[in-house]
């Protein structure tokens, strides 16, 4: 492999790595964009709507043309601006939708039908069916898109990470370095992030002997020395509220494999105040086919030249309306091009071109023309008569645009510079200034287009052309959103870096308008885009979820269950034994519960400890029920209201002590609990002497049921247990234990309460008596049908946030002294109107009931409620449920049918009491 | 005006476009209209359409403060499907769905409604009895659901991570297959191009800054609205504002049961078709899709606090963005394109307000929530059944401002009166 | 993300804190039940500066009240509620 | 890769002790009784038996023997039980700072995060409550049922830790 043939100096080439298959050589510190200029690659990609040729444009991020696939595998991402990927060896990068090759690609037919493809043609046309539009669709979905979509999982990780500082400085070109430098100096904790994988921005283009490589390391030194982070390859491309900014920082280059395993991390930063040294975008100039590879910014052909040493055409013309591209001759000449003219389309200026160029005033391109490749012949309008030249590159700058996307993210407004036809920063309400070029563009002049409008192209990646802006304007999409929307101008990848100023000044020139009259869009994050693992950072792998796990945990596992998530909790829904099916586990399980005993982990149970003088009341206001008049040492069900009567949640609350209450809850609803009871001590009733402790996850819970477990529960605790709804305190295996004699099975049962970090003694032990007996651990499949079977209602179920304490039969244990939350609420007249859904239990005539099943009466009609919970008689078998039913109080004995047809399950059922098992209790006295 | 076509587009090919007429006029105001339609996002414009075609009143305003379509109508996720599981809101989405499988012919202009299918994921057996819950709610009232299988989730959307190990496992999805996406920019010009043909003056950058009010103290009946562009007298006027909704009727002095929230969008940049379908969780709170343009357009919750600024907090997209990666691995490599927000108006029980106000003539659409795209034509046909004859449609009857205080909330969540509780 | 000036804590990340409600939907105790649900269901939900409920919930899981702009998001006051404290 | 471990301490006495009232009585009430005023927030104060972490503006942490602070607090307070539910962990070496800005929002690089000082959180989505022992180790306190995770999270990320 040989040097790149335009090289200026040859050799060095000392990195390997493949386009399309094809292997070339590169320097270190290469972007792909450099190196195949530098190999005189002329077509690097097609264009997304015409698959016109397209070559390298830019320099830096704003390349709308030369975007690749890079890396392989779930490392592979699609539309890397070769611009802006350093080259590494190995690197592996593919062109993109282009088929069978770059060079041949089939899709460029589309271009000969482009003029019945105008801007928002497919508004017009395709109608018929939905379905006849799908088939359309499925064409130009194919058709659309860039690059290939990724098929597997990525194989690198992501971090988050916060951080702080005083000043951050954004773009370490010269105006940043000089920002950071200075407020380090001062005492500030500074962050400079650049983009780029160097220091120095414009002076790697336009060299300033006062600010050298040697200066540019000193003061990055001196930064370094003063407590400063200097972050290089890192992106400011997020500004929110308050000054919080997102960083992204490549860890390694897209598509390389990340030393630590990181390919990248996100900074959450908090700055004091953000010092915005983001330089200026150069503007490109619409004349016809102006997208052909071989045109080329000015700026980014001095950058090639003066930084990576590579001459992009040999025979160059150069178009500008601005001072600024007259450098770009002199950097040519020096390299040894030869520049044909300078095309100003001012009418004098008193820039100085190099010795021997020809400088034309009044003068613009019209077009160009040359193969997929390369071009060959630059034609302009000078004092408006034609003449051609036989060039190799076309250098043209429309003049510059500032970097202001995150002024405007932060909320900043935007001022018009009519020297430099550009927006600059204006005011902001956050913290935050903009130096440099950003804040004082070059000026430049504007020029009529002198091209076919068909062909001169604006949003080059989305094939968008002043004609498509002319006909949105033509058809009445005038504002600026609507002619973006209409003809896709600016959505890009680019996302309009290189278009917007064009387009808003054909807008403004057919309006007869300033461009700051014509508008002006709103720059969201991100600034570039950002890899979507990025954003996902560790949550990628856990949907930014982490499981919760059971101080039993590992007692459980050894017994092998199947596990059931509830919320992110995950508890053993049946302990299945041998090749027994799930629903064989449970019901044996619960069978074990109603003949001997069981036993079960409830620790996920929300858990308050309400203690101090004024325990009662505030328990009085968040319950529903009464509270005071319970007996220390006893306790009962209670059940609590939102505002707007609605039962939110239930429970049991226990009187520890005198002036100490246990209030337990469910689990799905802790957090909210928690946060509820909180919300009504220090904001509503601030004056109360109280404390509210969660102790959710202090307690681990046993519950042990069956007719067999107060007496083995004596034997473990050598006395006799407490009656049911009355506490204990003991010791089991040598663990203090909290014993609350509370049943949700239906039979006589204890939950028994010890310190999580000393429970599982307490479980063994537990688990040897009833083992002893014929009993065994149950989950929660068995629990749900023995509380089924009781007809205990559940967070979720019957209690679904739509019903109130009568809907569901608990009317009768309201506070009827009132004064609790949800109290106003229950007074509203819809709430005791006739035919509000009800609690209702259901027998089977006959099959299985399927749960959530809807419920039709005799006559058929829409649904009159629904199956909440589906379960059987554990002991008799047969199946029954609980159900919501239309009026259902008064509607015991009907017959109905239970209908999912999505299972394909239809059951004739009978309308009962809620109360299948032991409806009087009895089973609960010893 | 000209009528959209291929042979039309054919026609421009030889001449250069230059055929076609501005989609709507851009008329002055009239001193009065029959109606006063005020907000030009969707609901509104589709309110005038139908109030022109279906009514025939056609003396109506539409008064948008800034350009049409811009607010909600264009920032959404253009997610269309019916499957909620209370009658009164899959009754009143699925007329609307069944509007959208015509409403490009309907309104000559092509709104590319893609029927690809809605699915939510269930990710535990509790979750698919939800979900079968949901689907025989819908079934009963003559509504497509379908349960799928493990394997027919794959079969539609094999990048889903199907392993037993993944975070939040799939255990199957309910399938609505014909719900899917639209393009939503061209449903509000559709709508607008639609009724100026009817007579229906859209006018932009026209913003309310008053009611004017009959009676002695200015306190009675609506006749009119003041506006940046004068006085327009009105007989009867719509409020259709969304996120607007508790400013616009704060202007009469109304006090609405709607808090203003900011929901985050996120677009990747275009890739080959990758997402076949709309994929929602039951479970977690993304949803994906992709758009004909190739990019994968995702959402999340909302920002749950207040806000007009359409300016989103950053971590609430990551979150959203982690769940939804979590789902589908192979989108981690992609990169976001654009993030925006748009200002819902999150009602007190999740669903919509249509109906009259405590202010005579004045009436209200709003409460969508972050779901009121799907529901366009059906908004706009019962709407206009209100603003025409005074009365609710059977269809909006449910939904009335005075449901709150009456205690007839149609709470689809259950999660009662805190809109950042849902 | 918000900069919130906890009165506790210090200046603290908006993550660590939760919305909760306006303090306009909160009736005044002792409120007549046609009159709570009025003040419930009604909100000013101004295009300006509104008094907010909320909660350093992943901090000192201590209330506030916050004079919050929801155009600007600037946060103009930040307030403690809540039992008498040891400064 | 800076030199730092990760450590589950062995279960401690730990107790919510909430005052409702007074509290600055209560405060000299303890300082007569234990030799140490109430911390205030964010701070910590403590004798070889008895240690004190304030994290909310009504409640503080008591790590030891707390029963002498029940007769301090007497009417003003009570004291409840939480151990149970909280692993300590011990993040020691000099790159512990670096860690916690790993999935976090607080500034534990922060000079004035100094040695007795403590913070709640949130990490990687999990509640925590820091304490800085020393300058080369920080206290962790974790929800038990969260503690595996976001260990598993420390070691994940431990890589990156020295690596800016």
């Amino acid at each position: 492999m040989s040097a790149g043939p335009s090289r200026i100096s040859p050799g060095g080439e000392t990195v390997t790595f493949t386009f399309d298959a094809v292997t070339y050589c590169a320097r270190a510190g290469d972007t792909l964009a450099a190196a195949l200029l530098a190999n005189g690659v002329g077509l690097v990609a097609r264009s997304f709507k015409y698959h016109r040729p397209r070559g390298i444009m830019a320099a830096g991020i704003e390349e709308p043309n030369a975007l690749v696939t890079v890396g392989e595998g779930g490392r592979a991402e699609p539309n890397t601006r070769a611009t802006d990927l350093f080259v590494y060896e190995g690197m592996v990068a593919k062109s993109q939708n282009a088929w069978p090759s770059l060079s041949l690609d089939l899709g460029a037919a589309l271009g000969l039908a482009s003029p019945a493809l105008p801007a928002g043609f497919y508004y017009k046309t395709f109608f018929g069916p939905a379905k006849r539009w799908m088939r359309y669709e499925w064409l130009i979905r194919r058709a659309a898109g860039l690059g290939n979509a990724p098929t597997l999982p990525d194989p690198d990780k992501f971090a988050q990470r916060a951080a702080f500082c005083d000043v951050l400085v954004v773009g370490a070109g010269p105006a940043g370095i000089k920002a950071a430098l200075e407020a380090a100096e001062s005492g500030a904790q500074v962050m400079l992030v650049e983009q780029d994988a160097v220091l120095g921005g414009s002076l790697h283009r336009d060299p300033d002997p006062e600010c050298d490589a040697a200066w540019i390391a000193a003061s990055a030194a001196r930064i370094a020395a003063l407590g400063g982070r200097i972050l290089l390859r890192t992106t400011a491309s997020g500004y929110w509220d308050h000054n919080f900014l997102t960083l992204t920082q490549r860890l390694a280059e897209p598509g390389a494999v990340p030393a630590h395993g990181f390919a990248q991390q996100l900074w959450h930063l908090r700055a004091g105040r953000v010092v915005l040294a983001t330089g200026v975008i150069e503007r490109p100039i619409p004349f016809t086919n102006n997208d052909r590879p071989g045109v080329m910014l000015a700026g980014a052909v001095r950058t090639y030249v003066r930084r990576y040493g590579v001459l992009p055409g040999r025979r160059v013309v150069i178009a500008a309306n601005n001072d600024d591209a007259y450098r770009t001759a002199a950097a040519l000449i020096e390299a040894g091009a030869e520049v044909l003219a300078i095309l100003d389309s001012r009418s004098s200026s008193t820039a100085d071109a190099p010795d021997g160029v020809p400088v034309l005033y009044d003068a613009r391109p019209t077009h160009v023309s040359g193969t997929a490749h390369r071009l060959s012949r630059v034609t302009a309008l000078v004092r408006e008569r034609e003449q051609s030249w036989t060039a190799d590159l076309l250098a043209v700058s429309g003049g510059f645009v500032p970097v202001a996307h995150l002024h405007m993210q932060a909320g900043g407004k935007l001022d018009w510079n009519e020297a430099a036809q550009a927006f600059v920063p204006g005011v902001t309400h956050q913290n935050c200034v903009t130096i440099g070029a950003a804040a004082d563009p070059v000026p430049a002049t504007p020029a009529a287009p002198a091209g076919h409008p068909k062909k001169s192209f604006v949003d080059f990646q989305n094939d968008v052309s002043l004609a498509d802006i002319d006909l949105a304007w033509q058809e009445g999409y005038r504002s600026v959103e609507h002619l973006k929307r209409y003809t896709t101008l600016g959505m890009a990848t680019d996302q309009g870096k290189t278009s917007n100023m064009v387009a808003l000044s054909r807008l403004a020139e057919r309006g007869h308008v300033s461009v700051p009259q014509a508008g002006l869009t709103t720059f969201r994050p991100p600034f570039t885009p950002v890899t979507m693992g990025l954003f996902a950072g560790a949550g990628a792998r856990n949907a930014a979820a982490h499981e919760r796990r059971l101080a039993l945990y590992d007692l459980h596992e050894a017994r092998g269950p199947v596990w059931q998530p509830l919320g992110y909790w995950f508890r053993p829904r049946a302990y299945t034994l041998g090749s027994e099916t799930l629903a064989e586990a449970a019901l044996r399980e619960a069978r074990g519960v109603r003949t001997s005993v069981g036993l079960t982990d409830v620790s996920t149970l929300a858990k308050f400890e309400v203690s101090g003088p004024d325990a009662a009341a505030l328990l009085e206001i968040v319950c529903a029920t009464t509270v005071s008049k319970l007996a220390a040492g006893r306790g009962r069900y209670t059940f609590m209201l939102r505002e707007d009567g609605m039962v939110f949640d239930d429970g049991t609350v226990w009187r520890l002590a005198e002036d100490r209450y246990l209030l337990t809850s469910s689990t799905g609803g802790a957090d909210r609990m928690a946060s509820h009871l909180s919300f009504v001590r220090n904001v509503l009733r601030p004056e109360l002497r109280v404390s509210v402790v969660n102790v959710q996850e202090h307690h681990a819970g046993i519950a042990f049921a069956g007719p067999k477990a107060s007496t083995l529960l004596a034997g473990l605790i050598g006395e006799a247990p407490p009656r049911h709804m009355s506490l204990a305190r003991a010791v089991i295996a040598g663990v203090p234990v909290l014993l609350l004699a509370a049943s949700y099975s239906g039979e006589r049962a204890f939950e028994i309460y010890a310190e999580a970090t000393q429970a599982q003694p307490v479980w063994r032990a537990l688990a040897a008596a009833a083992e002893a007996e014929g009993g065994a651990p149950y989950g929660m499949d068995a629990m749900e049908l023995l509380r089924i079977e009781k007809g205990h209602v559940v967070v979720g179920g019957e209690v679904d946030g739509r019903t109130t304490p009568r809907d569901l039969g608990l009317d009768k244990m309201l506070n009827k002294a009132g004064g609790f939350i949800g109290a106003n609420g229950l007074q509203r007249p819809a709430l005791s109107e006739p035919g509000r859904i009800e609690l209702v239990g259901l027998e089977a005539l006959g099959g299985e009931i399927a749960e959530g099943a809807m419920l039709i009466g005799a006559g058929g009609g829409a649904p009159q409620g629904h199956v909440t919970a589906a379960g059987r008689r554990v002991i008799e078998g047969g199946a029954i449920a609980l159900a919501h039913l239309a009026g259902g109080h008064a509607r015991r004995g009907e017959e109905l049918t239970a209908a999912s047809p999505t299972r394909g399950i239809t059951t004739r059922v009978r309308v009962v009491a809620p109360h299948f098992y032991d409806p009087a209790g009895e089973r609960y006295r010893d | 005006m000209n009528r959209y076509s291929v042979f039309g587009l054919m026609r421009g090919a030889l001449g250069g476009q230059k055929h076609w007429q501005p989609a709507w006029r851009d008329p002055e105001p009239r001193a009065s209209y029959d109606v006063v339609i005020i907000g030009g996002g969707g609901h509104g414009l589709a309110t005038a359409y139908y109030l022109a075609k279906v009514h025939g009143v056609r003396n109506v305003a539409v008064l948008e403060k800034s350009w049409i379509g811009g607010g909600n109508t264009g920032r959404n996720t253009t997610l269309v499907r019916s499957n909620y599981r209370l009658a009164p809101l899959h009754n009143l989405f699925d007329f609307g769905l069944k509007m959208w499988e015509h409403l490009s012919d309907e309104l000559n202009y092509n709104v590319m409604f893609s029927p690809r299918g809605a699915m939510f994921l269930g990710h535990s057996d509790a979750d698919m009895t939800m979900l079968a819950q949901r689907g025989d709610a819908l079934r009963c009232d003559g509504i497509d659901a379908e349960l799928l299988t493990r394997d027919e989730v794959a079969k539609v959307e094999p990048l889903i991570d199907m392993s037993r190990t993944a975070r939040f496992p799939i255990e199957g999805a309910l399938m609505q297959p014909r719900g899917g996406t639209a393009r939503h920019d061209a449903v509000a010009w559709g709508y607008a191009r639609a009724a100026d043909v009817l007579g229906v003056d859209i006018i932009q950058k026209c913003e309310v800054t008053g009611f004017v009010r009959d009676g002695a103290d200015g306190s009675g009946a609506v006749v009119g609205v003041e506006t940046t562009r004068g006085r327009i007298g009105a007989g009867r006027v719509g409020i259709c504002v969304a996120g607007h909704s508790g400013q616009v009727a704060g202007l009469a002095g109304l006090k609405l049961p709607i808090e203003s929230q900011t929901l985050q969008a996120v677009v990747t940049e275009g890739v080959k078709p990758m997402v076949n379908s709309s994929v929602m969780s039951q479970s977690l709170h993304c949803y994906v899709s992709q758009s004909d343009k190739g990019g994968i357009v995702m959402g999340g919750d909302p920002d749950n606090w207040p806000s007009y600024a359409r300016r989103g907090q950053p971590t609430v997209i990551e979150t959203a963005i982690a769940q939804t990666i979590a789902i589908m691995p192979a989108l981690s490599r992609l990169r976001m394109l654009r993030t925006w927000s748009g200002v819902t108006d999150m009602s007190f029980d999740g669903a919509p307000i249509i109906g009259p106000t405590p202010v005579r003539n004045l009436f209200i659409n709003g409460g969508w929530c972050y779901g009121g795209f799907k529901a366009t034509p059906a908004s706009g046909w019962t709407y206009a059944h209100t603003l025409a004859t005074g009365a609710a449609h059977p269809l909006n009857a449910p939904f009335a401002l005075d449901r709150f205080v009456r205690g007839a909330t149609v709470d689809e969540t259950g999660v009662g009166p805190m809109p950042n509780h849902r | 993300m918000y900069l919130i000036d906890c009165p506790h804590c210090g200046p603290r990340a908006q993550l660590e804190f939760t919305y909760e409600r306006t303090m306009d939907s909160i009736a005044p105790a002792g409120a007549d039940p046609q009159e709570a649900m009025r003040v419930l269901y009604s909100r000013a939900n101004p295009m300006g500066a509104d008094d907010e409920v909320w909660r350093h919930t992943y901090g000192c899981r201590a209330w506030l009240v916050l004079t919050r702009n929801r155009m600007t998001h600037s946060i103009d006051a930040v307030r403690a509620v809540g039992p008498e404290t040891l400064a | 890769m800076t030199e730092l471990t990760i450590t589950a301490l062995p279960p401690a006495p730990l107790n919510a002790a909430e005052i409702w009232s007074n509290p600055a009585q209560v405060s000299v009430r303890c300082q007569a009784a234990l030799g140490f005023a109430l911390p205030g927030m964010g701070q910590s104060a403590g004798s070889e038996a008895l240690k004190l972490l304030r994290y909310e503006p009504t409640v503080w942490l008591a790590e030891g023997d707390v029963a002498p602070l029940a007769a301090v607090l007497a009417e003003d307070g009570a004291i409840t039980a939480i151990g149970g539910g909280i692993v300590r962990v011990r993040i020691a070496g000099a790159g512990w700072r670096a860690l916690l800005m790993q999935g976090g929002v607080f500034e534990a690089e922060a000079a004035a995060f100094a040695p007795g000082h403590c913070a709640a959180t949130v990490i990687d989505h999990v509640a925590v409550r820091l304490f800085v022992e020393n300058e080369d180790a920080c206290l962790a306190y974790v929800p038990s049922s969260y503690a595996a995770a976001l260990m598993h999270f420390w070691h994940d990320v431990l890589p990156l830790v020295g690596a800016d």
